[in-house]
């Protein structure tokens, strides 16, 4: 259960913190069809969240439910990868935060379509078409972005150096990784690695630009070592369940 | 004029204007006029409730709100089209908001201060703008009638949400349905606004309603809200603001139908003459997007040219 | 009882709201001179918050201590005028609304030393002392700014601009006011108000700034309608009373 | 040389020496660095801290809390004074820490988490800090001398004050109580990495001494610092993060001592090299500061040029 429990919960925690940062722009974005495309990508977190999350408190038997892991929980027991919890930034951050997750987590799911675990396949199944409409979008936007004007090709390269550090998190196995692809639960992360990197590099030379060679990895997340900008987001995120404890909204 | 005259019959046949037709000039601009500003209500309306979906108290009410706004962009940008059939284009409407030129509804200017104004913006202001708009389905314009159909079933299905949140905060703990009730005492005097001032006072009605773009007098539309919202929060066990409501036997031609109190219009005037609580800082928020995203929409024009020249190049 | 309390809720909530946002600046100004004095005022207006919201509690009998007061409230029983709660903005902006609160308080302060409530006078001469060094700085440092460079002469008078509507809420009496007038429990506003604009203009001309003349007030805190960004504010402010209920820090 | 013989004289004479004596260049060189160091560690020392100011628990913990993080810019305040009795500015100071040039405590690249941090920094970096400043008052240097002695004063009460958060979190419910302890957890071994590395190993250790810059060993300072706080830790009872902890008779010249593991120094170069959790953060927070600011510091400069103007004029 155990393996189970750990990848269901990194997998939610990912895509409900991505949400969230997602849909702080609505409203704000800077297109009337990037703000919906936009709320389409957090919309289809939110849910792929509730499945993951909703799975986890299943295995942990403790009667939590999706709910309870997202708006009663503290920050040192979220299990995201830091890429996912970086401030907004501009929206070229966003859309190069966002593309460097969709392309892992594209083939992160590819792998999980191959666990042993039934529901983990079937939640699986259904994310992954709606990522890989996230993953054709911000491959598409990344590329124009980059090899646009020489302002929009800064931004997106400065995006990528800030951000690419943060994307090894998700390359790093843990032993709870490591645990999870010894059951049979999910991929080994090395080989999801290998193809998001073969994937990105195409885009990138596409796009015109260029991924940092010697970055050291930016993680904790994982491990529940966070950022200090996350405990403000789960401040936001959670302050009504927080303040009116149990009952229904 | 028989180009006038023939169009005049046409409407009184409830045939509809289409955008090659010829309209006279007055049609076209209090169609742009109308149509741009409901466009912009929707865009500038997604920032009072946008407010709250990073605190929305659970992840179905979250996807719920999060759709809603975008349901909103979505409608602002099929108004947006309706109005581009009329000869103007998207940027130069966006300017005209942007430089405060175009007026976007009032009741966007109030803040959105507890999570039951979601509720009640659901509840009453979607609930007036669908009592505005259903008569626009039957617009004698066709892109803007077509467009208001699609419109009016999204926003009906709001208007349940809306209500939805209502009903659960006020079976709820006692703070929960305080808010709910302090919710209907700051939204339901705005949204009474929402049908604008009385008809005699009213400078393009007459000619509108001729023109069937406006089918129903602001008056007769604020009667039926009242008359439809009054029974539905006594439902929910809230009290309206308004002491002079009371039933009346003689309304509505003896089928009867709600008293109540007079609008503040000068509170109204206030607020749409730039001093409501969060004027400035609605229209800060979409110059703010709006120039913040100028690089973008700058990278995706030169990229699109570079494709288009590298294939005239191949 | 009613006007004592209705009075001390008010400057209460005006001091911690005020010293809240100053308090954020800390590690982030423009000098190390005004990280300290800023951190003095903010230090200042904390401790004249539990003061009156101390004795707020006190009057209201119900057994909620200042901590509660602070802590456990929500937005629409704050009392704050809403100028104490604009963002920090630039240090400018920062710097004219503590000018524009501080050349009010003064002067307030004065009148409450005559209150027909001991304790409120009491709490006025300690406060008094202080304020009077925060006014001297603030509008030290609003004259030095506004006749300045062009750049902080731009600043300052778009600071004005934008906060001199909000500044007026402070004059403007609602009914909790002329009861507290009436009860002898605090000055008549207008007096307190006709005090401060002389004041002001006194110092906006040493600065070469202009105050709008045609602005509509901003007001709403007093009755409870505040900002949206009141909320965000409050939901970091309160974040672990409300996560851990009835503890001890 | 017999200046230098002299210079040294009088060191060893334990006589001060003050701004105006002569004194060899690598003295100067290495104070200036090592002052300078320690401003630049309170002025970045204020970042982590200042992060829960906002969210402190109570009315006093907020007080105590922003007066401490207020004397540690004060602290930065008179040590940049000190350095100046040198002969650089301290603008050129700042530059140096903003370009990434000169070093900062690696401890502030950690990140404040919970509440919980609060209490562990003000117990365990604070108590480390004063075991490596406390024989910083006895400073050859005259001016570090004495802004040490006042440093030192604050910094233990600084201590008293955190280890009174971790007392009450570790009486207080299960939830205080694992705060706590992770705070330990993450606090415990980045402290012990504040006295450096092993002297063997520390570059400029030896010379430092003979000056009378430096008169421990980091790793007497390091043996000092856990046999304090190990019985701390006990007191309040956590437990410390480290399964080498043994009492150990024969340690400190009989007087007895812990056992502690080696500390992972691998960590400490690689935050040192900028790959902390938090470095880019930290000196990005400290650019932008002094950046946004300019207008600000320009602002009152241009006044006083005024002002001078205008007293000549007169």
């Amino acid at each position: 259960v155990k393996p189970a429990f750990d990848l269901a919960l990194r997998m939610g925690d990912n895509a409900l913190i991505l949400a969230q940062r997602n849909a702080a722009w609505c409203g704000h974005a800077p297109a009337l069809e990037e703000d919906i495309a936009l709320a389409n990508v957090a919309l289809d977190l939110i849910g792929q969240a509730k499945l993951w999350l909703g799975y986890a408190g299943e295995l942990e038997g403790e009667g939590r439910s999706a709910d309870d892991l997202a708006f009663l929980r503290d920050g040192r027991e979220f299990r995201n990868v830091l890429l996912v919890e970086t401030p907004n930034g501009d929206f070229g951050q966003t859309t190069m935060r966002q593309w460097l997750y969709d392309s892992w987590h594209h083939f992160m799911l590819e792998g999980l379509k191959a666990s042993s675990d039934e529901r983990i396949v079937e939640i699986a199944e259904k994310s992954a078409k709606e990522v890989a409409y996230h993953l054709e979008r911000s491959t598409d936007l990344v590329i124009r972005l980059g090899d646009g004007t020489d302002e929009s090709h800064k931004r997106m390269q400065d995006a990528l150096d800030y951000l690419w550090p943060f994307a090894r998190e998700l390359d790093v196995a843990d032993d709870a990784d490591r645990a999870i692809a010894a059951a049979g639960i999910g991929p080994d992360l090395a080989s999801v690695a290998e193809k998001a990197l073969a994937y990105r590099s195409e885009a990138l030379s596409q796009a015109t630009l260029t991924a940092p060679t010697d970055a050291v990895p930016r993680k904790g997340g994982k491990a529940g070592v966070h950022s200090e900008a996350f405990g403000f987001m789960l401040a936001e995120m959670q302050v009504l369940q927080r303040t009116h404890p149990g009952v229904k909204w | 004029d028989p180009q006038e005259r023939a169009f005049q019959e046409r409407i009184d046949a409830n045939i509809k204007i289409e955008p090659k037709e010829w309209m006279p000039e007055g049609y076209r601009k209090t169609l742009i006029r109308q149509i741009s500003q409901h466009a912009h209500s929707e865009i500038v309306g997604q920032l009072p409730e946008g407010n709250w979906i990073t605190r929305a108290p659970t992840l179905d009410r979250k996807a719920i709100l999060l759709a809603k706004v975008q349901d909103e962009a979505g409608h602002g940008l099929y108004l947006y089209c309706a109005a581009e059939t009329l000869g103007v284009t998207r940027d130069q409407l966006t300017e005209q908001l942007l430089s405060g030129k175009a007026k976007y509804s009032s009741i966007f200017n109030y803040p959105t201060l507890t999570w039951a104004d979601i509720g009640a913006i659901g509840w009453l202001v979607d609930g007036a703008a669908i009592m505005n708009q259903v008569p626009l389905q039957r617009c004698s314009y066709g892109p803007y009638s077509r467009a208001m159909i699609r419109v009016c079933k999204e926003e009906s299905f709001h208007q349940r949400q809306g209500y939805d949140i209502m009903m659960v905060l006020s079976k709820g703990s006692e703070e929960q349905r305080a808010m709910a009730q302090d919710a209907l005492n700051r939204w339901w005097w705005p949204s009474l606004m929402m049908f604008g001032p009385s008809d005699a006072e009213s400078v393009h009605s007459a000619q509108s309603m001729a023109w069937g773009i406006k089918q129903d007098s602001n008056d007769d539309l604020r009667q039926k809200f009242v008359d439809q919202t009054v029974p539905q929060a006594e439902y929910l066990g809230l009290k309206v603001p308004d002491d002079d409501i009371v039933w009346n036997e003689a309304k509505n031609d003896g089928k009867g139908g709600y008293d109540f109190g007079e609008v503040n219009w000068d509170e109204f005037f206030d607020v749409l003459a730039g001093n409501g609580p969060c004027n400035a800082e609605r229209l800060g928020a979409r110059v703010k997007a709006w120039e913040d995203g100028a690089w973008f929409r700058d990278g995706l024009m030169a990229h699109a040219d570079k494709q288009a020249a590298r294939k005239i190049a191949a």
